[in-house]
């Protein structure tokens, strides 16, 4: 567990973190192009990863680095099936047919 | 001060919510539910259910999304006609006091929750000595409420027997998906030369931190099926067809050995998914390694879907 | 030596929360998808950089301050590739309307 | 307030939300959202649930948060099963609408089905 003013400010951080995310997101999702939609799920990978550090070591939970690496390892993942989806909708489509 | 925090998760979850259930385009409120998932995972985090924020992290942060993004991608056509079909005001106000009928009811339950609170923790904390793992939520999942676990094995099992059954008759035994063509140079198969040993790394290490730690199989073998969905994405290894029989044997022996071990338990210790005396924690690990691979599996073909391709000559 | 660590920390915090303003003011003000996404894949990566540079001091234990740099080398790794595959995707948005 | 009362209203509006998104967007695959975030309610308030039993050094009530893990992979899988009915309907009659068959089109989703 971290002292006080520590934690305090870990959190101050945190929550400032979360706005930024917040209002990112907010422009993000609203488009226009479905890739600046995409980096929705981008702005959560380091944003949110951020402030998942930040909640849990102040809060004193050691395990949030286990999570932290998970999240580190998946965020791709979504922001990869995004492209390979938008990719196949417009490109690849005979694939489909081709059975 | 954490609750400062706790406010702005819950307005920014609520917002995202809302967000995806409003917005007319299916692709951008799909894309509002990834950050939705990741949210979730600090929520659970908030709430001190550190093994949920993991499993969220793996799953709801992860697949989930993959999944219905590829769906929302893949059904975009229908997207015009189906938006034609919204009701109109009058059913959209019923739905709406329904709605806010349900989640005032749900609301005036939960806020008055009786006190103090009733608790399986202390009993938890009494026997887990007997089980030999360090982590309560494991203790719980593979001892104290294994048949749960073992049920859930099936239920995963039983969802790819759904999906494969989807599968159109020519196409019996081919490979799930479609076929993938990605370019030698292109940024992606880098990407899934470079993470999955990293990523294998990783989930085998959550899955083996589960003993004492939050973790465990269902996290460990997330990261793992993510990791296979990433090269079969990137077109470097094509997906396995259905009729294979290590595929199947993988798919059973989790469940098998969780079924075999707890017919022994009832003949040794006189109970179905009872472990004898002093053996539990090697039971718990023979379990626990024989559903990850099995979990693994299962995840990555409820992900890539029926099988779409017959197969041409083996 | 505890408070040097602690001054350490609210240092590397402060920068931290710099580049993530800085961030979100690109992806606010930017004109189109491609500086926008400069915005934030490169501000939003330092930013993450200095919160983990700023919680070593903090973390208990030795492991712990290694898996928070791998934690970051990690999204550095993935968050650039995939700013490359977004940017492709765009790009071909644009050439297919 | 404290975080139980919080996220419990948070668990209420999210089910209320899902409930609304569940009757009212006509595509299927709006609707798995909205049941997903049905779900995420119910989840949130075993959440909630668990973190007013922390007793005994436990952060929480470990068996509602083992349920949670179990709930979590298992909507995955409904999840994965729904979006699997939605694709091969769609491949086979070329429609994803749950209007009923004279509504929604006849002739069209019936030249799709006799195509192949």
């Amino acid at each position: 567990m971290t002292d006080g003013l520590i934690a305090d400010v870990l959190i101050a951080v945190c929550g400032l973190v979360l706005l930024m995310v917040a209002v990112g997101l907010l422009s993000v999702l609203r488009g226009p192009t479905r890739a600046d939609r995409m980096m929705a799920a981008q702005l959560f990978g380091t944003g949110g990863i951020a402030a998942l550090l930040l909640v849990g070591t102040a809060s004193g939970v050691d395990s949030v680095v286990d999570v932290a690496l998970t999240l580190a390892v998946l965020a791709a993942f979504a922001s990869v099936a995004f492209v390979k989806a938008d990719r196949q909708s417009e490109g690849d489509t005979e694939n489909e047919e081709r059975t | 001060m954490i609750s400062a925090i706790s406010v702005g998760i819950g307005i920014l979850l609520l917002a995202l919510a809302l967000w995806t259930v409003v917005v007319r385009d299916t692709f951008a409120a799909v894309a509002g539910f990834i950050p939705y998932g990741l949210l979730l995972t600090l929520a659970w985090l908030v709430l001190r259910a550190v093994d949920v924020a993991l499993t969220e992290a793996a799953i709801g942060a992860g697949l989930t999304g993959a999944l219905l993004i590829r769906a929302a991608s893949r059904l975009h056509p229908t997207e015009a006609a189906a938006q034609a079909e919204t009701p109109g005001l009058g059913t959209r106000v019923v739905a709406g006091v329904a709605a806010a009928a349900v989640a005032v009811v749900i609301a005036v339950c939960l806020l008055r929750l009786p006190d103090p609170a009733p608790t399986l923790a202390p009993e938890v904390a009494r026997h887990i000595e007997a089980t030999g793992v360090g982590n309560p939520i494991t203790a719980v999942l593979l001892s104290f409420r294994a048949i749960d676990t073992l049920l859930e094995a099936i239920v995963l099992l039983f969802g790819v027997v759904g999906v494969w059954s989807l599968a159109p008759d020519r196409c019996w035994g081919g490979r799930p998906g479609l076929a993938q063509a990605v370019g030698p140079n292109d940024i992606l198969v880098y990407l899934a030369r470079v993470l999955p040993p990293i990523g294998v790394v990783i989930g085998i290490y959550i899955f083996w931190a589960g003993a004492d730690h939050p973790g465990g199989k269902f996290q460990g073998a997330t990261v793992i099926a993510a990791m296979w969905l990433l090269v079969m994405m990137s077109g470097l290894r094509d997906a396995p067809p259905v009729n294979r029989r290590w595929l199947r044997v993988v798919l059973v022996l989790g469940p098998a050995v969780f079924i075999a071990l707890g017919l022994l338990g009832a003949v040794m210790a006189g109970a179905f998914l009872a472990y004898p005396d002093g053996w539990a924690k090697l039971w718990i690990i023979v379990i626990e390694a024989a559903l990850l691979p099995s979990l693994a599996v299962t995840l990555v073909l409820l992900m890539v879907g029926p099988p779409q391709r017959p197969e041409v000559s083996p | 030596m505890k408070t040097a660590a602690d001054v350490f920390t609210i240092v590397a915090m402060l920068g931290g929360l710099f580049f993530f303003v800085a961030g979100t003011l690109g992806l606010l003000r930017f004109p189109d998808t491609y500086t926008r996404l400069h915005a934030l894949t490169k501000a939003d990566n330092l930013g993450l950089g200095m919160v983990v540079v700023g919680l070593l001091p903090q973390a208990g234990h030795l492991v712990v301050a290694l898996k928070l740099i791998v934690v970051w080398l990690l999204v550095m790794l993935t968050s650039s590739d995939v700013s490359q595959l977004i940017a492709r995707a765009a790009r071909r948005q644009e050439k297919g309307s | 307030m404290n975080v139980t009362q919080l996220f419990g209203i948070t668990a209420a509006a999210l089910v209320g939300l899902g409930v609304y998104g569940l009757i009212v967007n006509p595509q299927p695959l709006r609707k798995v959202l909205a049941f997903n975030l049905i779900g995420n309610g119910v989840f949130l308030a075993c959440a909630v649930i668990a973190h007013r039993g922390a007793a005994a050094g436990m952060s929480g009530d470990p068996v509602p948060q083992a349920l949670l893990i179990t709930a979590i992979v298992v909507s995955f899988a409904a999840s994965a099963l729904a979006v699997g009915l939605m694709l091969r309907r769609f491949a086979q009659t070329g429609t994803n609408s749950l209007a009923a068959p004279d509504e929604a089109a006849p002739g069209e989703a019936r030249t799709h089905a006799e195509a192949r």
